[in-house]
């Protein structure tokens, strides 16, 4: 399959300012060198905890965020070295879904206008009649009505909010939508609606998705490959089922383990780590995970494990692997 | 079975709001027995948390009210008690832990001062006592060096340490009954693994009654022994945790188990339940449930059904349960 | 906590030389016309004009007047008046004494009425008591503080004859008492307003819902838990409200003949003596900067996230 | 769900709200008195009769009595009207100007744009409002135009501050950032996204900032630094009725009277809009 979007040892540095004269003294290292790829029409999954910096990594590939180093390429073009024009007409192709329905959408605003305003930006529309049309058309795409057009933002449920941000993004056709914890404010029944929609759309648009959350089943449940992030790291990236039945870094099996399962009749052997995840300021020398690995030894201390492929789309950055 | 510790009857939260009055708790009964786990689970809006501040006697009022039940605690109605009683209660005889251990932590005291004024308050120790009852609790909760971290403030914890903090502040007086609203819900999940673990631990060894409420059924799969599920103000089902998941009996449940994600076995389509969760202030005639059911009938839009007991320790609120399996 | 003392304090250099220079700009280049005119008079020969701007060195190019400005400001030399060709530093040494007496009276009834009322007002809201506060600290924000002198004045020593029409008195408490009051209202009905307020954003707090839920009494949920975290806010508005007062001053000294700085900065400008206009602002912007710095590090005590920064 | 547009709902909430409605209209009562005033005085405000001088409330169809040179005070006051609000309305418009502008400038672009904005908020910040306003009307010289000049300076940095506060926030929305990554520009991101939702606390500021300036222009002119006589300007006649403080008490407490009642209906105009418009506040 072709790949879609390359993405190379992609840094970012938040600096820290302080001391007497407000000078930088520090930098959050939220991503800190990550490489994969998405493949057109496939769903790459995206997870880990807080602060692990996936969500930093889905904006720094939109460009909300300036990387610090690093390459973006999408469809073989190198995104970062685009001017601020280039760069606009190249957002048509890459779009973003928000976690907060509550916040995405400018309360000030009606369904019809925030969904007008994407096809306006990048002349979308041929006429008049046309803006119409097309609004009611992507309102029915997904899931919603011509109606639903007039109505403000607050007037509307979490899940419908979802949609109409969903709707936003289709309007400007993307080659690749970046979802980012697209349905964990959701509550259980109508995030299965938000997951179910996302999946017909890709099949009936073709899309790409990069679907960054932290919930490992709903991950599993509508990606294709999953890669597993710690500390501004890809720890672990392989093919779903291969890395949820087959998990090769420590803390992708801990992770794993701690997930609860809606089945009293499981039982299974926890692994349980110790301890906080560790600041990103000052993240831990080589191995970032050696402060909370079970298999720690001196070697994860001071060298940085390199990353390593071991089958078919099954790659893991551990020395003990 | 063991005696319960706690039992509610017919208990009725409402908050009368400009546009009406939304009937938050409707008529639940439970009941919770020593070292027993009950999980409560319900969407957001089902009335699970004011299940929890009714229980507390904090419901805020107004515009809050508890208008009716009992709540039997140690066979007294703490409904019929006196603020300054139910004062002695809370924080001593029946403890609560929140969801949000960024906040729910006074910012400006050291988690000692916080854990110390509860132990002074019930059990008449000094504070020099009191403060080391708070260090042997950090130590029981699993935070290292408790002796130091005994003067630092909130903000020096990370969310994990913070829910620890709480879990000890509500098990230093070594309540009877702990109130759980969604400790884990603003946690990650290796976190929620630790303190879950945790819990499980501390209730062995207290023999504590717990309420858990929570959306997660997975959560409830681990932890609980028994579960009520709530909507719309109500249970709609109240078992066992093996029969819930095994032998749903109630429409809703069963919608539930179907849409979530699974981790193990294939993924089919998931199956998600139409439609979304009726405004409190407008709720169909008949059964709550009736606008979303995919088994409604003409019954179901005229009368409500009652929680009956389908067999023993099963009761659900659905007029065609039998025809459902 | 030491660092945070001396970073707040070195950031406070660059405020007081922007302070300095829009001070500088005002009294030396936006000024229509030659300021030693003004003083001196139609009449004035140019020899004795040009002297005297010699002597104040008015004839040098302005870069030079401006490095010279500031620099002395830092050796606390404000320059001399126009009119009495005194430093203008003495004399705000002789009149400031009285100035602080009025605005720190004012201040500490204000601080104390004003938080008192602001709890009350909170813990019973919408009671009547809370109407009653509340309304009389929106009639206090209403009210200018030199119509409430002046009523202050018509009632108690002109109708009741017990307090003094105005004055220092050698500083006698009871010519203070009016002028305090007068001054203090508006800001003990700020404070009132800004501690309710606070106060009842606080109570909703996840924390006072932990604390309640331990079984502490509503005294030491509202004394212990609320109100210190209530008051970081408000002493902010006490910080602002200061510069308030150090305007308000100016308007109560007026109104009751008090000997202070503002009265005499009002002179100043009757007469045009601009140094001295330039040196009183100027003082009284050092001094406001110097309160809002510590306000800023009170909030160390009661705020260990800054503490700790 | 009936359809309602956001400004209905604040309309709605500001109508329940009583004391609010009382602000709304002693303000609305001071505009058409301002305009009408012409229309509406029984006497000419400047005209000087000093065979009526010094009479009494009620005395010879003197409602409010007569000042000194014999003039009417009511229509005086009436006449006042016109310049209190125009000072209130003139100043707060000069730094809604500059506060919005610069104060968005600041929040949107951060950096050093920020830095600098930030820095000029703070000197301004560091005077004492009502000294420096004295210290520009001393350079300028007595005068309404100086005035609203003085206190425009006076005001536009804390507008200023609390607009870049809100646009900081806002900023961070992801709707804004939903704009962003579909290649809105940044002119339209602030103009058509980002201000509106400010306007609430801009409103607020605004209303209270008319107050303040009225009061402002009060002292100032009480202190006999900006408008001259013969203006109605009621901080004026109060300067002029403390001469007579113990003897004639009308002079001092209708003018007086009149700034208070101003300041009362937009401080509760103010208030009430804050509730209104951020529901959170109360409850």
């Amino acid at each position: 399959m072709k790949k879609l979007l390359e993405v190379k040892d992609l840094k970012k540095y938040f600096p820290i300012k302080g001391g007497l004269f407000g000078r930088q003294i520090g930098a959050v290292k939220a991503v800190d060198g990550i490489s994969f790829d998405v493949r057109e029409g496939e769903t790459l999954g995206l997870v880990g905890e807080s602060g692990c910096g996936k969500s930093t990594t889905g904006r720094l590939i939109l460009r909300l965020i300036d990387p610090t180093s690093g390459s973006v390429k999408f469809g073989g073009k190198d995104i970062l070295a685009l001017d601020k024009n280039q760069m606009r007409k190249m957002r048509k192709d890459m779009q973003i879904i928000f976690q907060d329905p509550y916040a995405s959408l400018n309360p000030r605003m009606t369904v019809g206008s925030i969904i007008t305003e994407a096809l306006e930006i990048h002349n979308l529309l041929k006429n008049k009649n046309d803006k119409e049309t097309r609004v009611h058309q992507l309102l029915e795409q997904v899931g919603l009505t011509g109606a639903h057009a007039r109505r403000y933002p607050h007037e509307f449920s979490g899940g419908q909010r979802q949609r109409i941000g969903i709707a936003r993004v289709l309007a400007v056709d993307p080659k690749i939508i970046i979802a980012d914890e697209p349905v964990s404010a959701l509550d259980v029944s109508i995030q299965a609606q938000v997951i179910n929609l996302l999946q017909d759309l890709q099949q009936d648009l073709g899309l790409t998705f990069l679907f960054i959350a932290h919930d490992l089943s709903v991950v599993k449940h509508i990606s294709n490959r999953v890669a597993v992030m710690y500390l501004g790291n890809i720890v672990e990236m392989a093919e779903k089922n291969e890395l949820y039945n087959n998990p090769r870094h420590p803390y992708t099996q801990a992770l794993l383990s701690a997930i609860p399962i809606a089945d009293p009749t499981v039982k299974r052997e926890r692994i349980i780590l110790q301890g906080d995840v560790p600041s990103p300021i000052n993240p831990p020398s080589g191995c970032r995970f050696h402060t909370r690995c079970p298999y720690a030894r001196d070697i994860c201390k001071k060298e940085e494990p390199v990353v390593k492929t071991i089958g078919e789309d099954h790659i893991v950055a551990c020395h003990l692997v | 079975m063991k005696r319960p510790v706690i039992e509610i009857k017919d208990l009725k939260t409402y908050f009368f709001v400009e546009e009406g009055v939304v009937k938050a708790v409707d008529g639940v009964s439970f009941e919770i027995a020593e070292g027993e786990t009950l999980g409560i689970v319900g969407e957001s809006g089902c009335g699970k948390s004011v299940t929890s501040i009714s229980i507390m006697r904090l419901v805020p009022n107004p515009p809050g009210k508890i208008v009716g039940g009992q709540i039997l605690f140690k066979g007294e109605d703490l409904l019929m008690k006196s603020e300054a009683d139910m004062r002695k209660i809370r924080g001593n005889e029946i403890s609560m832990i929140f969801q949000e251990p960024m906040t729910s932590l006074n910012p400006v005291y050291t988690i000692g001062d916080q854990i110390a004024e509860s132990v002074m308050l019930h059990q008449n120790l000094t504070k020099r006592e009191a403060f080391s009852r708070a260090v042997e609790m950090l130590d029981k909760v699993g935070i290292p060096a408790s002796e130091k971290r005994v003067h630092e403030y909130p903000h020096q914890l990370s969310g994990g340490m913070r829910q620890r903090v709480m879990i000890a502040m509500a098990l230093s007086c070594n309540p009877k009954m702990l109130v759980a609203d969604e400790p884990t819900t603003a946690l990650d999940v290796t976190i929620q693994a630790q303190i879950l673990e945790l819990m499980k631990q501390l209730r062995d060894e207290f023999n504590t009654a717990i309420m858990l409420i929570t959306h997660d059924l997975g959560v409830i799969a681990e932890v609980a022994d028994r579960v009520a599920v709530m909507y719309a103000g109500k249970i709609v089902e109240y078992t066992d945790v093996m029969t819930l998941f095994q032998k749903p009996g109630h429409p809703y449940t069963i919608g539930l188990l179907k849409s979530i994600p699974k981790l193990t076995g294939n993924h089919k389509r998931l199956e998600p339940i139409q439609g979304v969760v009726p405004s409190p202030l407008n709720l169909p005639q008949g059964c709550k449930f009736n606008n979303r059911c995919p088994y409604a009938r003409e019954k179901c839009f005229e009368k409500e059904p009652e929680l009956v007991e389908v067999e023993k320790g099963h009761s659900v609120r659905c007029w065609f349960h039998d025809q459902l399996q | 906590m030491l660092t945070y003392i001396i970073r707040r304090s070195i950031m406070a250099v660059p405020i007081l030389i922007g302070v300095a220079t829009i001070t500088f700009l005002l009294t030396f280049v936006f000024v229509p016309g030659d300021p030693v005119r003004m003083i001196m008079g139609q009449h004035a020969d140019e020899a004795t004009i040009d002297s005297i701007r010699d002597e104040m060195g008015l004839n040098r190019p302005l870069s030079v007047q401006y490095f010279d400005f500031v620099l002395k400001i830092f050796k606390g030399d404000l320059g001399r008046s126009y009119k009495t060709r005194r430093p203008v530093i003495e004399s705000i040494a002789e009149r400031f004494p009285a100035t602080l007496r009025l605005g720190l009276s004012a201040m500490a009834v204000a601080i104390v009425v004003g938080i008192t009322a602001g709890i009350v007002s909170a813990v019973k809201p919408y009671s009547v008591v809370d109407g009653i506060f509340m309304s009389l600290a929106l009639l206090g924000i209403s009210i200018p503080v030199f119509y409430l002198g002046l009523l202050l004045i018509v009632v108690f020593a002109v109708n009741l004859n017990i307090l003094p029409v105005g004055g220092f008195g050698g500083g006698d408490i009871r010519y203070l008492i009016l002028p305090a009051i007068a001054l203090g209202t508006a800001q003990a009905a700020r404070i009132a307003r800004m501690t309710r307020s606070s106060m009842m954003e606080v109570i909703r707090m996840d924390y006072i819902r932990t604390a309640r839920s331990k079984g502490l009494s509503e005294k030491t949920v509202i004394f212990k838990h609320a109100l210190r975290n209530a008051l970081i806010p408000v002493i902010t508005v006490i910080g602002t409200q200061l510069g308030y007062l150090l305007g308000g001053t100016v308007l109560t000294e007026t109104t009751f003949s008090w000997p202070g700085v503002g009265r005499m900065a009002v002179d100043a400008v009757q007469s045009r003596d601009f140094p001295m206009i330039q040196g009183t602002v100027l003082f009284m912007a050092i001094i406001f900067i110097v309160i809002n710095l510590v306000v800023d590090l009170s909030y160390g005590w009661f705020d260990p996230r800054i503490r700790y920064e | 769900m009936v359809q309602k547009s956001k400004s209905n709902v604040i309309w709605k909430r500001l109508k329940k709200n009583k004391m609010a409605m009382v602000g709304l209209t002693i303000t609305i009562g001071l505009l058409l008195i301002a305009i009408f005033a012409p229309a509406i005085v029984p006497y000419d405000p400047y005209t000087v009769d000093l065979s009526q001088s010094m009479r009494a409330p009620g005395q010879e169809g003197h409602l409010l009595g007569t000042d000194q040179l014999g003039r009417d005070q009511f229509s005086r006051l009436l006449y006042g009207a016109r310049i209190s609000l125009q000072v209130g309305i003139i100043t707060q418009s000069i730094s809604m100007v500059i506060g919005i502008f610069m104060g968005a400038l600041a929040g949107y672009y951060g950096g050093k744009v920020d830095e600098f904005i930030s820095y000029l908020i703070n000197v301004f910040f560091a005077f004492p409002s009502l000294l420096f306003a004295i210290a520009i009307m001393a350079t300028l010289g007595p005068g309404l135009n100086n005035i609203f000049i003085a206190l425009g300076a006076v005001s536009w940095p804390g507008l200023a501050r609390i607009v870049r506060g809100q646009v900081l926030q806002l900023k961070e929305q992801e709707y804004i950032e939903a704009i962003r990554a579909l290649g809105g520009n940044d002119f339209k991101i602030i103009v058509k996204h980002i201000l509106p939702n400010c306007m609430a606390p801009i409103i607020v500021t605004a209303t209270l900032g008319v107050a303040g300036a009225i009061l402002s222009e009060a002292g100032l002119s009480f202190l006999g630094l900006g408008a001259q006589p013969p203006m109605p300007s009621w901080g004026l006649m109060l300067s002029m009725g403390r001469t007579y403080v113990t003897t004639k008490t009308w002079l001092t407490i209708y003018p007086g009277l009149a700034i208070m009642i101003t300041i009362l209906g937009l401080n509760l105009l103010g208030d009430g809009l804050r509730d209104a418009l951020d529901p959170r506040m109360k409850q």
